[in-house]
């Protein structure tokens, strides 16, 4: 076994509101950055988790989504690749 | 006037659209002979919105008719955004109850949210700043993961929308039941204040009057929320998700201020709120009532995404909106109004002489009504009711013979379970996630039998409260009916308030099943005659059907929020003891009846015999003798007795206030000829608990009533803990331990149970 | 003297905070739009309670960038005071007014509710009506209330007496338990260094009337109303 | 000009609690998932903004960052790699 370590991006849906992307553009906007077109804001969770692979730890976490992290209602989920971390069990 | 055709790539009219659309064979004839041809896909959506049950009443209306509406404090009843009564001093109190029970069981933090946001916009429109918030909430049994997980989304979505928008959220109740399993009901409340002359009303008027659209862009969100709010609950709901709306409680509240300032500034004829099947029926709603026709481009209006058809436009839900009919050359005005408050505002249309229902897509002609035809011309079924022998049978079980558990022997063990059953528990958990001080006039808050705010700049006080009991609306629809008025009155009547008014929600199942109409002409018919034997009229409400879930129909619950005026800060009175030795009384009496009780549902899990009867005479002359005896400063506390009959209504006056506990002596010697359990757990109605310090002056108030009281006690120290002598046995408990049975058993549940405790408390998260 | 409560987009306890100065202290209170520069010749500026542009992102990092926060910024260094409660803290210690960050509250929930909490600091021109050890009851009301500083800064503000309140039991004892959204050290407001900038989670605005239950707020004004002459 | 998106990851930074994280890992090991050895939760912004180049872009968003996007008190925060989108102006 590793500890792998497996980033996970959750968005809101395209179409569901964003009130939090358009307070944030809102900010920026009138703080001078005048280029910015579009704002979404999510939440970004690290998983570190024990797997034999890291295609075992991709699977373990997606699952994770599925079933608690992210909700589907609202929300879409991205897994960015595995990285082995330090000190995993053997 | 140019013809209405179909728009490019517009689906054609078929059999199965048209019933896709939720409408009937007959309904769709009605609308070509209105139309005098086929309806256009846009036009079709219109009339699928505004005809289905949620908007148009249609099961409902005629049975709603016969409720009592009128009162010399009515200054507006049922028929616009919210009802208005006068509490004196030129002060007016707006305020109605609304449900989201089918956005609440698909996703519970955004249902409960946007149905706050939706109440709180129902009671601004009218010109009324919101002063408090109320829910009434029903779950299924904590038990299961599911039912923990939309308790806690649903608490998590009111509280965080109110408490941002900056209305404090003051009372409501919470019951748990396996009948709401799968299907919560989330109904919430609003109240609001205004002067008399503020009072602005949803009228569009004025022919040449610009229409604008104000506040948040239009999106995708939601559209044909308002037909499926009127569809049971099924797997085919899960599918329809994308449906979900999200709230903007920010958004909300610079409209909020935008729009009171915009009322105040007399720029503006008329304002509504975009609710439910949004655009559509806002604006046909006020073109009907003020009896004008009205244009509207849809290319005008702001959106969140590109490319947006007529059809979308019309029906989104989108939240934080707002229709407002300005006085012709003001535009500028409005717009500067709402700039101010990072709003925008866009006209999208006008008020015009021609009697029609327009909308255009620019210069196209996409959808036209003659007149007010799309909302006079909604039909009005009447359907059979029969009562369900289901209903006859449960209510037939002799109750009585129920056999007594071993444990029971003890009726301390018994009083510890119902103290800890989820439905009688302390919700604190619940409305500690509430802010319930915000605007600094909340005198009594969550947690008392009705909350009380101060009127600033008088020395009236008001109390609200939002009760029901389905249990007994399922036994005996008539009189759960009359329970329900009654008992928010009592509850409101214990502060010290005068019953003033009441709004309904009425949360029934599937109305073209005879069974559930009877309930609801009958539940209907009981709430008429307790609004009338207690003078408060029906200024509003709300209907929703369809409450189902695979499991069968919830119980029926016609929520009532009722609305009381106390005249003098003075007469605020708490439910909780206030001295040790102060002498407690029994304001009405002591029977045999054990039906429907909570004590039969948790300790025996049944739910049969009849209800407690109800005599409105007796609680009209209980409430007469309960204020009297307040005004005259003899009352130092007094509690309703409800669920969980009297000993749990003393044991509550003892240890619901944890900043101030006492013990109680107490002895029901007198009602010895009766059944203990009915004695200690029965829920007899027409009874207060109150502690005094003068109860010879009770006495001879009572008597003078002709309401049954009668000393039962005295209030101790903490320390002496809760004695009740009855049939000849003796119910012995310390207060903190009757504490902590009723103040840690929901916490405990949802706390301690990590994983789901975990599972609820991560935002937006779906177990 | 003459107080100004600054009203974000989303502030909700403006009203509280002058009703708290104008009828508990008959004070004259003027609200001060986030978009104005002028402060209206106020003495005392209270930045209230409520959520700002939503609490999106993090309380009060939207509302620190609003044009009327520079004055506040000018006129604090100038050693004037600044009231800063609830959203206001939060908003207070983003705009570098006060030390650290307040993060959602440990139990991941809302809290309102009344608590008790210990008179640290009985010196400061907020706080010298009370004495140390003091124990009041003011209301809570916030989701992001849990206070967090790195730890030499904590040091600082506790060798500085610059805590000036912490969450306790009625008896004045501080723990965990007591500690209702696992702020360190059970910090319920702290002063800056020069003293005249108090943040605090407490409401003590809505504790000034006895008919909503409690006057243990009233010290703050009556505080602010013998050290300052305007 | 173009349109770039920019992802963002903001984390809690190391020695900061993360009662959100313990709960959610908490939650999914009594959800079965016994594998997890840490979870942290933050935020996760996507910023559309338009820039003449990938480097343009990144550094625009580096200084939102820097001014409202993470609070440095209490959060690190990560730019990912700008990706060009459709629709940018020219
Ligand atoms: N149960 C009820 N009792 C009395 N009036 C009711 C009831 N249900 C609905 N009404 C009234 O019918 C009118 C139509 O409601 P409506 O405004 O269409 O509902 P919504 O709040 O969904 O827009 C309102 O004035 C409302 O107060
Ligand atoms: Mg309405």
């Amino acid at each position: 076994m590793q500890l792998y370590r497996v980033p996970v991006q959750i968005i809101p849906r395209p179409g569901i509101l964003d009130p939090q992307g358009a307070a944030v553009a809102g900010a920026l906007r009138s703080l001078g950055f005048d280029t910015i077109a579009d704002i979404r804001v999510g939440r970004f969770i690290t998983v570190d988790v024990n797997a034999a692979s890291a295609a075992d730890a991709t699977s373990a976490v997606r699952s994770m989504c599925e079933k608690l992290l992210a909700n589907p209602v609202i929300e879409d989920f991205v897994l960015e690749e595995p990285t082995l971390q330090q000190g995993g069990q053997s | 006037m140019s013809e209405v055709l179909p728009r490019p790539g517009d689906p054609e009219i078929t059999a199965a659209l048209v019933r896709e659309h939720g409408l009937t064979e007959s309904e769709f004839e009605r609308i070509c002979n209105m139309l005098g041809r086929t309806p256009t896909f846009t036009e079709l959506g219109i009339v699928s919105a505004l005809w289905n049950e949620h908007c148009s009443y249609k099961h409902s209306r005629n049975t709603l008719r016969t409720l009592p509406t009128e009162g010399a404090a009515v200054i507006q009843g049922p028929g616009e955004n919210a009802g208005v009564v006068a509490i004196g001093d030129g002060v007016a109190i707006a305020f109605k109850i609304e449900s989201h029970n089918h956005p609440s069981a698909i996703e519970p933090y955004q249902g409960a949210a946007t149905g706050v946001g939706g109440i709180l916009r129902d009671v601004f429109t009218m010109g009324a700043r919101p002063i408090a918030m109320l829910n009434s909430l029903r779950f299924g049994s904590l038990d299961s993961a599911r039912n923990r997980y939309l308790f806690a989304g649903v608490v998590k979505g009111i509280g965080d929308y109110g408490n941002s928008v900056g209305v404090p959220t003051v009372a409501g109740e919470i019951v748990f039941d396996s009948a709401y399993d799968g299907n919560p009901l989330v109904n919430a409340m609003c109240v609001g204040m205004l002067r008399e002359d503020e009072l602005i009303r949803a009228k569009a008027e004025g022919v040449g009057n610009p229409i604008l659209c104000v506040g948040a862009r239009t999106g995708r969100d939601g559209i044909h929320g308002a037909s499926f709010a009127s569809e049971d609950l099924s797997e085919a709901s899960e599918a329809k998700r994308p449906r979900v709306q999200v709230g903007d409680p920010f958004t909300e509240k610079l409209l909020l201020e935008a729009s009171l300032e915009l009322i105040r500034s007399g720029h503006i004829v008329a304002i509504q709120d975009m609710g439910a099947a949004g655009l559509t029926s806002s604006s046909a709603e006020m073109a009907a009532r003020g009896d004008v026709g009205v244009t509207i481009d849809t290319s005008r209006v702001p959106v969140r995404e590109a490319g947006m058809t007529p059809y979308e436009i019309l029906l989104s839900e989108s939240q934080e909106r707002m229709l407002v009919v300005a006085l012709e050359g003001h535009e500028q005005q409005v717009r500067e109004i709402l700039f101010k408050w990072d709003l925008t505002a866009e006209v999208i249309g006008k008020v015009i002489q021609e009697p029609v229902y327009r909308v255009t897509e620019g210069d196209r002609i996409v959808a036209e009504f003659p007149g007010s035809a799309l909302v006079t011309e909604c039909p009005r079924y009447d359907v059979p009711a029969e009562e369900g022998r289901e209903a006859i049978a449960r209510r037939s079980i002799d109750v009585a013979a129920t056999k007594e558990l071993a444990a029971e022997s003890d009726p301390t063990w018994t009083l510890l379970q119902l103290l800890a059953a989820p439905t009688i528990a302390s919700k604190r958990w619940a409305y500690q996630q509430y802010d319930s001080t915000v605007r600094t006039n909340t005198v009594i808050g969550p947690g008392g039998d009705a909350a009380v705010l101060r009127v600033r700049g008088t020395d009236r006080a008001i109390a609200l409260k939002t009760d029901c009991n389905g249990r007994y609306v399922t036994l005996d629809p008539r009189v759960g009916g009359r329970i329900a008025v009654v008992e928010s009155a009592r509850n409101v009547a214990c502060t010290g308030a005068r019953p003033l008014a009441i709004t309904n929600c009425l949360n029934f199942g599937n109305p073209t099943r005879p069974e559930i109409f009877f309930q609801f002409k009958e539940a209907v018919a009981g709430i008429r005659e307790a609004c009338i034997a207690l003078d408060t009229p029906v200024t509003g409400g709300n209907v929703s059907f369809y409450n189902e879930s695979p499991t069968g129909s919830v119980h029926p619950t016609p929520v009532i929020g009722m609305l009381g005026v106390i005249d003098s800060l003075e007469h605020i009175t708490r439910s909780t003891f206030r001295n040790a030795g102060d002498v407690i009384v029994l304001l009405g009496d002591c029977t045999d009846e054990i039906g429907g009780s909570e004590y039969l549902a948790t300790i025996h899990g049944a739910i049969g015999g009849a209800p407690p009867a109800c005599d409105l005479d007796h609680e009209r002359d209980l409430i007469a003798t309960l204020l009297e005896a307040i005004r005259a400063g003899v009352v130092a506390s007094a509690h309703d007795c409800s669920d969980g009959g009297l000993a749990i209504a003393v044991a509550e006056c003892i240890m619901a206030d944890p900043g101030k506990m006492f013990g109680a002596d107490i002895d029901l010697g007198a009602w010895d000829s009766l059944s203990l359990r009915a004695v200690l757990f029965g829920e007899a109605q027409g009874r207060v608990v109150i502690s005094s310090g003068e109860a010879d002056r009770v006495l001879e108030i009572a008597a003078r009533n002709g309401v049954p009281a009668r000393v039962i006690g005295t209030v101790t120290e903490l320390a002496e803990g809760l004695t009740i002598r009855a049939g000849g046995r003796v119910l012995k408990i310390g207060t903190e331990q009757a504490a902590a049975a009723y103040h840690e058993a929901i916490p405990r549940i949802m706390d301690a149970a990590p994983q789901s405790a975990a599972i609820e408390e991560t935002e937006g998260v779906k177990v | 003297m003459k107080f100004g409560v600054v009203t974000f987009p989303g502030s909700n306890g403006d009203y509280d905070a002058c009703h708290a100065a104008a009828d508990a202290i008959g004070r004259e209170c003027v609200y001060l739009w986030h978009k104005d520069h002028d402060l209206k010749g106020c003495d005392v500026i209270v930045l209230p309670g409520g959520f700002s542009y939503g609490d999106y992102l993090r309380p009060g990092a939207i509302a620190r960038f609003s044009p009327i926060m520079n004055e506040v910024v000018v006129h604090a260094k100038r050693g004037a005071p600044v009231l800063a409660i609830c959203n206001g803290f939060q908003v207070a210690c983003e705009a570098g007014l006060l030390p650290g960050a307040l993060l959602r509250n440990a139990s991941l929930r809302f809290v309102s509710r009344l608590v008790t909490m210990r008179v640290e600091n009985d010196s400061s021109m907020f706080t010298h009506e009370y004495y140390k050890g003091q124990i009041l009851s003011v209301p809570v009301a916030h989701g992001d209330g849990r206070y967090t500083a790195d730890p030499d800064v904590v040091a600082r503000l506790e060798g500085e007496g610059r805590v000036a309140f912490r969450y306790s039991s009625t008896g004045g004892d501080v723990s965990d338990e007591d500690n209702i959204n696992g702020s360190v050290n059970g910090i319920a407001g702290i002063i800056n260094a020069a003293g005249n900038v108090l943040g605090m989670m407490p409401h003590p605005e809505r504790a000034v009337d006895p008919v909503i239950g409690s006057t243990d707020g009233l010290g703050v004004f009556h505080s602010l109303l013998d050290g300052v002459t305007a």
